[in-house]
């Protein structure tokens, strides 16, 4: 039964060094490498399929609808109409574009969502590059999306997209540093920038419950830190600004059609995924199974159960929250987030330095939560937002 | 995007008082939105001079939908021009009838009988209710809630158009109203169920402030927005829940009592701050007490003819004269005004549209804003193209 | 920030996500082609011509007044006028429309053209899959395609058609009323025509009244 | 407000204008105040600001046009007529025919929201319809005159002086007729949505091949 189990968490692995053995010696790194990637190639495409649908179908429960339910059983096969429809449709580019800038950006942006998965520890023991330094690589090739958007917005010659551009690049620059913050707790409990390392370090349980760094409240407050960051990170509901449709119709890539339109879609929904993810790994102890029973379960099963449940929530806010103003975002981001962020931080450190569990529960939420409180309500005062009472006429 | 919006508020107060505004006009960002905008609710326009995200002028175009109603009405009899005025404002086109119905009859000096009174209080607050209910869905959509409120929005308009379809045949182009009463009898069954629907509202009303009253994000984006001042209102004769929202006591229920709105208990929510929140809230009361007069007309409702039996379906001439007839349609003072040489055509026929002239004061509540803020105060002003263009 | 109003609102589209799986009254989406809502009496889309009988050309009740034609708002009614004469419903000899179009494409179903036919010939169809791939041609319909039977108007409008048959069966009687009377003495026929006529005028009114 | 009191109000506090009642004979009974119109402004400011008056809410502000009319009447005249004992003083039926110069007439319908009182009517007429149109603006005195003004200076071609932004409305700047005028020709090449019409057709088809187009 234990072996079972064990050979179904790891048969991809023992399926890829099966591979490995019949292959000449010379080509082994090579063909190790095709080996991981192009797994991450399908799978996570494949997700965003079934995301797609999901989310139109959610959003349409939520909205008091069916959704998508034509194409297939269950309206599943919705993706691939829309990849026909997206393939077979007129590649339109303006005639005052950059055209090579125009081309490239699309291909960059899903170049750069694709490397930030290299880091990404999947399963046990899979993952494509187990870098020391993995989290630091993540951050930074995510950057790289910045510069794509900013390629699309500049190149495509439209006042529309060139605010939108704007937009997303003053929004994922600011929220980047809060995501950053959010996630140096996690790496000093760890003591390593390795994801994998990240993901070791809250394995084992206390009874049934895990040692995940989200049940500790700087590591609560670091997840929910990291998820708003994400979330604009990822330009999703409530801080899609930079493709405010009602706005600026749809931001950078107003420009675009056809496939590189579904190019760009991809890459932001891969974005969330990556996000997403690495939430995942920082904070819910990466693929390890949330109460002790049930290791037995393969671990990317957990990932990917993980994964959907995060998308679940992302597509519940898109749902129902209307979109944030610019400056209300960036006041978000450095009135807020930062602040938080960097009391989190030393939250965590006094967590590190109190032994008794009681005392630094206590000093650690008292530490969290009354800035908060504070903070939200002086904001809240500042911009005399209330819920008001009106007057009738007779 | 300016360096102000990046550093926030704060900077942004700075900005503004180091540097006089028009220092950079050669700079200005000349953005079109519209008519193809998904956001400027049909073919509506805007010439947006913008420095960074802020506004710094706005000029409105219109015309992309001028089908030149008036000159059409001109052509036709004055039944003629009844389905036409369904196309104004096609949200609320029973308002529409009666605006037109009532400047006829004081065109003509008709009298209409008490059903009829109450067959249009009923069917004009049922419009109020779906055309409300429905604009703060857009509003929504405007600030980017993915359709949620929208959609609940919608499936309360249905309720209430499957009543105007069971009634007058059609969902949206009732074309009901008669000179002198309405066109048809409330078919058997039609009251209980309305009641049933009407019954039924002030549920969907608590989900929706549920839903959206204290959200912060709502009340961050609309509180302090758009602002009217109660003044400048009524010097640019704003009129409707745009013009209450700025503590502009005018409702012309109350005012003119036109039809039978004496005898129903309602009142009238007036705004303290003529922000898009308050332009928000008006709405929501609104249809809180149109609810109560339509519980009050549904009990009330007598028997008897539902058409002055005086009056003839062709061959219709007043007398020359003139009349200006005005309703509190649910957009606002809907009013006709008309002209008539004795002959069977008007001689003029004129709609004082509430969605253009609500649109007057559209550039001052939107200098110094962000585009953002520009789309929800568009929103808030509720237009319907076919009415501003006519 | 963060606060109790979010935390509503998504408790609000949660309830209603759920709600959606088990409440009919949240999920009002009719799935057209496969459901369709039952016929709502009232409804109105396209004119169409009322006959009686069998055959929709000697069954025709238009008489070609074309009062309809000018008191059409959007003018998409076109008449020609027969040169002979064909018995109408009443018996009587008429003209009858030798050409009858409707354009509906500028038809805006207003109803005024039921509402201003002192015959009772045009009344209003509930048929509205009425798209074709011909533009012109597709949309304008001749009085063939115009011409549905009596039949077809109790089927879709019940309780107007019955009202409808039982004004034009007085109208009918007090014809043949009429008839019966001028060949009786004169003085007793004046009468007797009179009071039926009364009595199909109170009777049309009913009808008219429930239209 | 009966308007007799208004116009001798008006009348004794705006020195030197002439108001003319204008009798609406329906049975609405909204008579109307024809305004001079070099006073125009100050009667408006007045009636706006002025207490027990307080008109600060102008609704509707609508153009007509009066094209030029001939009245046709019959008069019996005395003529030398020839008759058979030479010419004699004789009555007979003239038709003598006026010609009733046109004009273009602005009305402002006018309530008060202080009062709750409404609905006073404001006319101004032009002295003719071609060259001498111009009229005062009101949109100083009440901002909701803007854009109706602006769309009868479209559709009717009264130019109101003293506008801050006089451009067209509705129809294109490049436009050039004024559509609601009485005797507006709808342009041949106007935008015909295709009918199954033939004259219609032929009428668009026309204008595609005067366009230099081909048809199908």
């Amino acid at each position: 039964m234990i072996d079972a189990a064990q050979t179904a968490d790891q048969i991809f692995v023992l399926a890829k060094q099966w591979v490995l053995g019949y292959s000449p010696a010379a080509l082994r790194p090579l063909l190790s490498a095709v080996l991981s990637v192009v797994p991450v190639l399908i799978a996570f495409p494949l997700l965003f399929a079934i995301t797609t649908v999901l989310e139109r179908k959610g959003l349409g429960r939520i909205q008091n609808r069916y959704g998508p339910n034509r194409a297939g059983p269950f309206g599943f096969f919705q993706p691939i109409a829309d990849g026909i429809k997206s393939l077979t449709k007129e590649d339109i580019i303006p005639s005052s574009a950059d055209h090579a800038v125009h081309l490239l950006a699309p291909v960059v942006l899903v170049v750069a969502a694709f490397l930030t998965y290299a880091v990404l520890p999947i399963g046990r023991g899979m993952v494509i590059a187990n870098l020391n330094a993995g989290v630091l690589f993540f951050f930074a090739v995510g950057t790289l999306v910045e510069l794509a958007v900013f390629m699309a917005g500049w190149s495509s010659h439209s006042k529309y997209s060139l605010l939108g551009a704007m937009r997303a690049v003053a929004q994922m620059i600011s929220y980047e540093i809060p995501l950053v913050l959010a996630s140096v707790v996690a790496i000093m409990a760890a003591g390593s920038l390795s994801p994998v390392g990240i993901v070791a370090a809250q394995a084992g349980y206390s009874g049934i419950l895990p040692h995940w760094f989200v049940f500790t409240p700087w590591g609560f407050a670091g997840f929910i830190l990291f998820l708003v960051a994400a979330t604009a990170e990822s330009n999703r509901s409530p801080f899609d600004l930079p493709e405010g449709e009602s706005e600026i119709i749809a931001g950078y890539y107003i420009e675009y059609s056809g496939f590189k339109f579904a190019l760009f879609f991809l890459g932001e929904y891969l974005g969330m995924f990556a996000s997403s993810a690495m939430a995942i790994t920082l904070f819910l102890g990466g693929w390890s199974a949330p109460l002790s029973f049930l290791t037995w379960v393969p671990s990317y099963v957990w990932f990917f159960l993980k994964l959907l449940a995060m998308i679940a929530g992302f597509i519940w806010i898109r749902g129902t929250l209307p979109r944030l103003r610019m400056d209300q975002l960036m006041g978000l981001a450095w009135k807020f987030m930062l602040p938080m962020a960097l009391l989190n931080i030393v939250a965590a450190a006094v967590w590190k330095f109190i032994p008794s569990p009681p005392v630094r529960w206590a000093v650690c939420a008292a530490i969290l939560i009354f800035p908060c409180v504070v903070l939200s309500r002086g904001l809240r005062r500042a911009k005399k937002l209330q819920v008001r009472s009106y007057q009738f006429a007779e | 995007m300016s360096a102000a919006s990046v550093a926030g508020e704060v900077m942004e107060e700075l900005d503004a008082a180091v540097r006089p505004a028009d220092d950079f006009g050669e700079q200005l960002l000349e953005v079109s939105m519209g008519p193809q905008h998904p956001s400027t609710h049909g073919v509506f326009r805007m010439n947006v001079a913008l420095d960074g995200e802020r506004v710094m002028k706005l000029k409105p175009v219109f015309g992309y939908l001028h089908r030149n109603h008036e000159k059409i009405a001109e052509q036709e009899t004055y039944l003629g021009s009844m389905p036409y005025t369904d196309r104004l404002d096609y949200f609320c086109s029973i308002t529409n009838n009666w605006a037109y119905a009532l400047a006829v009859e004081k065109l003509a000096g008709i009298t209409v009988p008490e059903r009829a009174e109450y067959l249009r209080v009923i069917t004009g607050e049922l419009t109020r209710l779906q055309n409300h209910a429905c604009l703060i869905g857009f509003l929504l959509q405007d600030m980017g809630a993915s359709g949620t409120p929208l959609m609940y929005a919608f499936r309360e308009r249905e309720k209430i158009l499957d009543l105007f379809e069971a009634l007058t045949g059609a969902r949206m182009m009732c074309n009901y109203m008669r000179f002198g009463g309405c066109r048809v009898d409330l078919p058997a069954g039609w009251l209980e169920q309305a009641r049933g629907v009407v019954a039924g509202f002030p549920k969907f009303l608590d989900e929706f402030e549920q839903l959206l009253q204290s959200n912060e994000i709502l009340m961050e984006r609309t509180q302090g927005v758009g602002v009217l001042s109660k003044e400048l209102a009524i010097n640019a004769a704003v009129s409707g829940p745009m013009a209450r929202a700025s503590g502009v006591n005018y409702d012309l229920r109350k005012v003119d009592r036109y039809g039978i709105y004496d005898r129903f208990a309602f009142r009238v929510p007036l705004g303290a701050h003529g922000d898009v929140y308050d332009r928000y809230m008006i709405r929501v009361l609104e249809m809180r007490e149109s609810v109560k007069i339509l519980e009050q007309a549904m009990k009330e409702i007598p028997g008897g003819p539902i058409v002055d039996p005086k009056t003839k379906i062709r061959g219709f001439r007043p007398k020359p004269g003139e009349a200006y007839g005005r309703i509190e349609a649910p957009k606002g003072e809907l009013g006709f005004y008309l002209v008539s040489d004795g002959s069977a055509n008007p001689y003029r026929y004129r709609v004082r549209p509430p969605s253009l002239i609500n649109l007057t004061v559209l550039e001052d509540m939107c200098l110094g804003r962000n585009v953002a803020d520009v789309v929800i105060i568009l929103g808030s002003v509720d237009i319907v193209l076919g009415e501003v263009d006519r | 920030m963060v606060g109790e109003g979010i935390l509503k609102g998504l408790a609000e589209t949660a309830r209603n996500f759920f709600g959606s799986y088990v409440d009919g009254e949240r999920l009002t989406t009719v799935q057209f082609p496969e459901q369709r809502l039952a016929p709502i009496e009232a409804t109105r889309d396209f004119p169409f011509l009322v006959y009686d009988g069998e055959d929709w050309h000697a069954g025709m009740r238009c008489v070609a007044c074309q009062i309809c034609e000018k008191e059409c708002p959007p003018k998409c009614i076109y008449i020609e006028k027969s040169a002979d004469k064909k018995p109408d419903a009443m018996g009587k000899a008429q003209f009858y429309p030798a050409k009858f179009d409707i354009d509906i494409s500028v038809c805006m179903s207003c109803q005024i053209c039921v509402e201003v036919c002192p015959f009772e010939a045009i009344k209003m169809d509930t048929e509205f899959e009425l798209s074709t791939d011909d533009r012109f041609g597709g949309l304008l319909l001749h009085k063939d395609k115009l011409a549905k039977s009596n039949e077809h108007y109790h089927r879709i409008h019940p309780t107007e058609a019955a009202a409808v048959d039982a004004g034009l069966a007085a109208e009918r009687m007090a014809a043949e009323a009429r008839t019966k009377a001028a060949a009786e003495a004169k003085a007793a026929a004046d009468t007797k025509a009179a009071e039926a006529k009364t009595a199909a005028a109170s009777m049309q009114a009913s009808g008219g009244g429930t239209q | 407000m009966e308007l007799e009191v208004a116009k001798a109000a008006i009348e004794a506090a705006v020195p030197g204008c002439r108001l003319e009642m204008v009798v609406n004979p329906s049975p609405s009974a909204q008579h109307s105040l024809l305004m001079d119109a070099e006073h125009a402004v100050a009667v408006a400011t007045w009636l706006r600001d002025a207490e027990g008056m307080r008109f600060d809410y102008c609704s509707n502000v609508t153009g007509i046009d009066w094209p030029a009319k001939e009245l046709t009447e019959k008069v019996k005249v005395k003529k030398l007529v020839d008759g058979p004992n030479g010419p004699e003083e004789k009555e007979v039926d003239e038709v003598r025919k006026t010609l009733v110069p046109g004009f273009l007439e602005v009305v402002y319908h006018l309530f008060s929201v202080e009062r709750r009182d409404g609905p006073v009517v404001l006319r101004m007429r032009t002295v003719d319809r071609e060259a001498r149109v111009h009229l005062p603006s009101l949109t100083g005195v009440w901002r909701s005159a803007d854009f109706q003004e602006r769309e009868i200076f479209d559709l009717y071609g009264v130019v109101f002086d003293g506008h801050p932004d006089l451009r067209r409305l509705l129809m294109w700047d490049e436009f050039k007729d004024h559509p609601m005028r009485r005797d507006y020709v709808e342009p041949d090449d106007y935008e015909y949505e295709p009918t199954a019409h033939d004259e219609v057709l032929e009428r668009a088809r026309q204008h595609v091949i005067a366009a230099g187009g081909r048809t199908a």
